[in-house]
């Protein structure tokens, strides 16, 4: 995509294979950096790399992964979403309620009907937050902290609202349905969740690389306003990603509570800073106007390989914090590398 | 006849462990007719807002306290604060002894520890490796626990593995989480032991896990003994999911706390120390308490 | 022949700043008109208005015939209206082509998606810098280019729709020689295809040497409106320093 | 300061006084909405404005208003710090310890000479927080959220650390002492942490407005190469103003553990959050080079205003979290309002 | 006379781009060189290395006898190096004056504490903007100013030091006439009092008028370095274009 047209500039060579694209970005820095992490991990614990730790780590980081997916796009535009923790759990209590109002009400036309009905009304109760950060941010011009601030305490009082803090269980019909699409494995070894990931980072990554809607998201993170003034619709694209990454963090509580069994009241409290943690050490700037899918899942992949392994190697769990913080900071460190040895 | 005003403080509104109790006291409440129940903590766990919440009620003149304690230290200094200002205070769930509190109403911790441990060696006796799942390090009641526990097995061949207990700090989908990281990191581990239900309460995520060693949990090769004794949590129990509980009894919490205050603010006196008991729960008689 | 811009009674105020005063002026279609003044004297301001960035305090603006308010810079790209923005407006994490085709991609339909043609507009942006005579690479990303590489940038810009008014604050004031004469060169071409072009510039030989006609702001009014042939460089310099009151 | 030079410009008018300085700021609407939302809760609840509850009031916001003031220096220079919630239990946990250790050991050459070696080490490990958070953010340019977030999680798990994750509580011989200079109260009425506030704020407002270093805060978040080609010593200042922070962190952490009579291991969990709200509420910028002592105050008044006006008005508790996120939203909404007066 | 300023060979790369190859001159006090080049050419680049702000990859300087690096732009202003950058490096949200005083702002002891003397530096900033016959209010936040009021800001701000050499990167881009002539008659002034003045143009009439010298940069390579008597403005465009390869 930038192949340097060189013929006519006398001062302009080859631009070496590291310099450029994802070899020269954070993310292949942090790759690198994770590759080391991985060996020293099984180093450390011959558990580490059998098959059901690895099935664990996979399923554990997709929990995670595509709400990082969503943030990474509003964090590309510049903004931030902290609501994504309290998204989680709506979405996960909606779908739900859903599932046990539809089994008192006895709805249930056709199989799988309900869940259909369940999970439609559980990304939609997302979608209407991320359509609210988007409104009061892209429309209204608030600061994006400070809106979904107000919303991850909103939604997560309107989570308890509902449930009178007692959380709920998705029931009825449906439910043995729900649990194979949200944590059954794909022959028995992939979870699907994992599966879900690789497909929503797939769009997106053709949406950001090879669409105008994508260059529109980078340019809105890089000068707002050079895309207001070039025609670019900068609310229309500002609410797309807020919805956007309001769905996928609907889509992980989801597919969290289906494999929880339930959608308790604190679901997902605090994970808002992990998940930006997540999106920052893969390479998401939030100033804005850098960030990509692979990004996103090598942090997801990082953050939960420490924890993980940190857990294996029995680490007095009293440190285990201490080193994941090091471990992060550690992680961002190598970065500096490459933007010493890349100028 | 008066009425009062009786307050319930859990250390944590999200919580459903709370939940019961404040049904416990809405429901007496709604009996002795006199007294209103006000049920009112922080969102999470947290010492300050607490106390600050505390606070806020004796400005607004509640007749009295009963308080989930998150941190005996703090609580101590604004209990005598409130006591000083007139209002009749107990503690529920998790004490602070060294205050000014008349009375205590809940599980003697160290006991319930003991008992679950006790329990480990009537399921399985022979012995093993055994590892924990806390809460929050800072909960004094849950390091009770952890005590209790290790005492009852001290001396036993039961043996704990490092890095136990691992702190789940409430987050139910994380102590499931544990559970598979305790048993990945220690594969011959021959008993798990939560010292509150978190686990249990993603039934799905607790039958994901068990089903992955369900040959060894079915012939008692891996012991699962768990705190508290939810709904959800006897119906796993009822399947074959775990061998046994020990449950708190927070519903009767709840009401012992407002008969309680209510005899304080009579005037009458009253124990300063009221265990509400312990559950032992197995497939021997989880029948009866399904109902 | 109609106006095809034509502004009355102009006010802008900011807080205590009235950057314009009362400002009517219009300008027909296939015209080059200069716009000169002191720094501070507004012109970057109207500009800004007619390419729908700020709204007026006060007065109207008619274009084409009709409309009289251009509400966003989006509204004034469809009516026609192009402009070279004084601080270039460029997405510095992007590249030369992708600016220049910044919310007018090149698209390749395939079934119901619609996917970016990189390679055709990286030429076609090369093209364009080929014809300017600068020494810009397409592929480069802004942010790391020179003060006239983002200058030729955001011109080129402009020769990619069919636009009905160009106007260009200052597009002269980082570029070279070489590129200065080429840029003089494509306002000819635009008036001689009846595109009316408003230039603002510090340089009096370059106003001189393309504009039919100079509009003089002095503190946000206008002060002078006449055809080139009827001023001279002297009386302009004098109209903007205040040393002559008005013409 | 900024009074215009109009004499010689036709076209500048006079500034009316609404439109320049405080008056002009977003911390003076934010005031005016505090000013509604006291009348309203005053309204609401007969308590709320009685002598004692003011004076709660006062203690609670003075509990994280200093560390605002702290973090708005940050935000001015365009960074953040998400640290200060595990700053101020680590400074409480430090001091406590400290008061301990010296009782052990039978250290106490005059009266107050124990509470003095136990603050100055509380504020010291406040400090050392600080400047690992100023030298890795300037020094090693690395990414203020993510550094933050690690030491957010490193310094908490260090809190754990030395205490085994039991909290401890101050004692010793300067005990009393310790609770006097905390949590007294000045003529029986005012909170000494209110005192302290005070203190802080008119030295914050005098180094903002009327020191050089004050101006290079400022230019550092504005435009930070600018600062650096001016000569400006950036990094010292980023690493000052990261230092400051944390041991504005540190002695909110003091004052509340000495109200509390305790230092609980879990202390100010998730602080970082609504202390980071209060000074953006308050005017603060988090793009940079926008904020003040005053506006951070407000903002924590406001916060503080909310959160027991509801407990009072005995607003059902699941709902308060909603509201609270809703007059947060709400809050910053007005200063729209300005934004469209002053164009 | 002794040389103030010495590069020799000074190499500059950007990953694949060569921005500077192997550039050498020297520039004697008091000595006005005009500094000329397409866009690209790598001008800019030179200026940075100069105030500090990149380290060349390859080549030395030597300043004032001595100091083979200079490390930051810190360090140059401590050497006596004053420059206005082509992008102004202004904070936006300070005033002019604020601006132009950052870094070594006039201060008041009292006590142990320095505190700002906010009216001496207003009132020297409208001094030094009445002195560039500049529309500027010393009193306004940059943010909200005009291109040219911008980089009267830049320029008065290095008229408050004991400069020995200025660099000076197209400080009348944005400037309307009547300051272009201030600033050239600013640089007469710098020459007098012995100050050297590297003036970076693309204005060919501004660097004939003023330079003693004039080097011409192509693609990162010096091509010409010849005192202005001895060459023409065609000579040098000629130079610039490539038309001509060296001189
Ligand atoms: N930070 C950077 N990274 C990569 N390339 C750069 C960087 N800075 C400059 N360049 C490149 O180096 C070359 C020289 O740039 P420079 O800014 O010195 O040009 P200039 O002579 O000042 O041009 P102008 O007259 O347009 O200001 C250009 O091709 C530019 O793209
Ligand atoms: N957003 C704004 N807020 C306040 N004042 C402004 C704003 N924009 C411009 N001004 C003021 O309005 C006046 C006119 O500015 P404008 O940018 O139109 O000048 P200009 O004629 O383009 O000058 P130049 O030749 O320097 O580009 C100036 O005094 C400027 O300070
Ligand atoms: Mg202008
Ligand atoms: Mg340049």
């Amino acid at each position: 995509m930038s192949q340097v047209h060189t013929s006519s500039f006398t001062n302009v060579g080859r631009t070496r294979f590291w310099q450029r694209g994802f070899l020269a970005s954070q993310s292949a820095y942090v790759l690198a950096a994770l590759v080391v992490l991985i060996v020293v991990m099984s180093l450390l614990s011959p558990n580490f790399m059998t098959g059901g730790n690895i099935s664990n780590i996979t399923r554990n980081f997709s929990f995670i992964a595509i709400a990082t997916l969503g943030i990474t796009l509003v964090i590309i535009t510049g903004g931030i979403d902290l609501s994504v923790g309290s998204t989680i759990a709506l979405s996960a209590t909606i779908t739900s309620l859903t599932m046990n109002a539809l089994n008192t009400a006895q709805f249930y036309p056709f199989p799988g009907s309900a869940l259909a009905v369940a999970l439609v009304a559980g990304l939609l109760a997302a979608a209407a937050v991320g359509l609210f950060n988007g409104l009061a941010i892209a429309k209204l011009k608030l600061s994006p902290f400070v809106t979904t601030l107000g919303t991850l305490s909103m939604v997560r009082g309107l989570v308890y609202v509902t449930t009178q803090g007692r959380g709920t269980f998705p029931a009825g019909p449906d439910k043995e349905l729900f649990l194979a699409v949200t944590a059954g494995k794909l022959f028995d070894v992939v979870p699907v969740s994992f599966l879900y990931l690789v497909i929503c980072a797939a769009v997106m990554w053709v949406a950001l690389n090879h669409t105008a809607w994508g260059k529109h998201v980078f340019a809105i993170g890089s000068n707002e306003n050079a895309g207001r003034l070039t025609g670019v619709n900068v609310d229309r694209v500002k609410i797309q990603v807020y919805v956007l990454c309001s769905v996928a963090a609907g889509i992980n509580g989801i597919i969290i509570s289906g494999w929880l069994g339930s959608a308790p009241a604190n679901l997902a409290t605090a994970y808002e800073l992990t998940i930006i943690a997540a999106a920052v050490i893969g390479g998401a700037n939030l100033a804005g106007g850098v960030g990509g899918a692979a990004g996103a899942i090598i942090g997801c992949v990082l953050i939960e390989v420490i924890r993980n392994g940190l857990v294996l190697a029995r680490v007095d769990p009293y440190w285990q914090q201490t080193l994941v913080g090091a471990i992060i900071v550690a992680a961002v460190l190598v970065d500096r590398l490459r933007s010493s040895r890349n100028g | 006849q008066d009425t009062y005003t009786f307050a319930v403080v859990p250390k944590a509104m999200n919580n459903p462990f709370f939940d019961l109790t404040r049904d416990g006291c809405e429901a007496r409440a709604a009996e002795l007719g006199n007294v209103t129940c006000l049920y009112i903590g922080p969102v999470e766990h947290e010492a300050t807002t607490q106390a600050q919440i505390i606070e806020d009620l004796i400005t607004q003149g509640v007749d009295g306290l009963a308080i989930s304690v998150s941190d005996i230290a703090a609580a101590t200094t604004v209990i005598d604060r409130a006591t000083a200002a007139g209002i009749a205070v107990i503690t529920f769930d998790s004490d602070a002894p060294d205050s000014t509190r008349t009375a205590y109403v809940g599980t003697d911790n160290k006991l319930f520890g003991v008992d679950l441990g006790k329990l480990l060696l009537q399921v399985a006796p022979d012995g093993g490796t055994y590892g924990m799942i806390s809460g929050g390090a800072a909960a004094p009641n849950l390091a009770l626990r952890v005590d209790g526990v290790r005492e009852a097995l001290a001396g036993s061949n039961w043996t704990e593995v490092p890095g136990s207990p691992t702190f789940s700090n409430d987050d139910i989908a994380l102590a499931v989480q544990q559970m598979g990281d305790l048993k990945t990191a220690n594969p011959d581990i021959k008993a798990i032991v939560p010292v509150g239900g978190w686990p249990m309460f993603a039934p799905d995520g607790w039958k994901n896990f068990v089903d992955q060693y369900k040959a060894d949990v079915d012939s008692g090769a891996l012991a699962l003994v768990v705190a508290d004794t939810l709904p959800q949590q006897l119906e796993l129990l009822s399947e074959g999911y775990a061998h046994g509980l020990v449950g708190q009894r927070p519903y009767e919490m709840g009401v012992v706390s407002m008969d309680t205050l209510l005899s304080i603010v009579n005037g009458e006196t009253v124990d300063e120390i009221i265990y509400t008991g312990n559950d032992v729960v197995t497939a021997d008689n989880v029948a009866e308490f399904l109902k | 022949m109609l106006a095809l811009l034509e502004l009355t009674g102009v006010t802008k105020e900011f807080g205590a700043i009235r950057a314009l005063s009362d400002v009517s002026f219009s300008v027909r279609p296939g015209e080059v008109v200069g716009l000169m003044g002191d720094n501070g004297a507004g012109k970057s301001t109207l500009v800004k208005i007619i390419s729908g960035i700020y709204q007026p305090t006060a007065g109207a603006l008619r274009f084409a015939g009709d409309h009289a308010q251009i509400h966003s810079p989006a509204e004034a790209r469809r009516l026609g209206i192009e402009t070279v923005y004084q601080d270039l407006a460029l997405a510095d994490n992007l590249t030369a082509a992708e600016n220049i085709f910044l919310g007018r991609e090149l698209k390749r339909q395939v079934g119901p998606f619609r996917f970016l043609r990189h390679a055709d507009m990286q030429a076609r942006a090369e093209e364009l810098f080929d014809e300017l005579k600068s020494e810009t690479r397409a592929g480069d990303y802004v942010r790391q280019m020179s003060g006239g590489q983002r200058q030729a940038v955001a011109i080129a810009r402009t020769r990619l729709s069919d636009a009905k008014l160009i106007l260009m604050d200052e597009p002269t004031a980082a570029i070279s020689v070489r590129q200065v004469a080429e840029v003089l060169n494509l306002i000819h071409r635009l008036k001689d295809a009846g595109i009316a072009v408003i230039l603002i510039s510090h340089r009096m030989p370059d106003v001189f040497a393309v504009c039919e006609r100079v509009i003089v702001m002095r503190r946000g009014t206008k002060v002078a409106d006449k055809p080139i042939a009827a001023s001279s460089p002297e009386e302009v310099t004098a109209l903007i320093t205040g040393a002559k009151e008005a013409a």
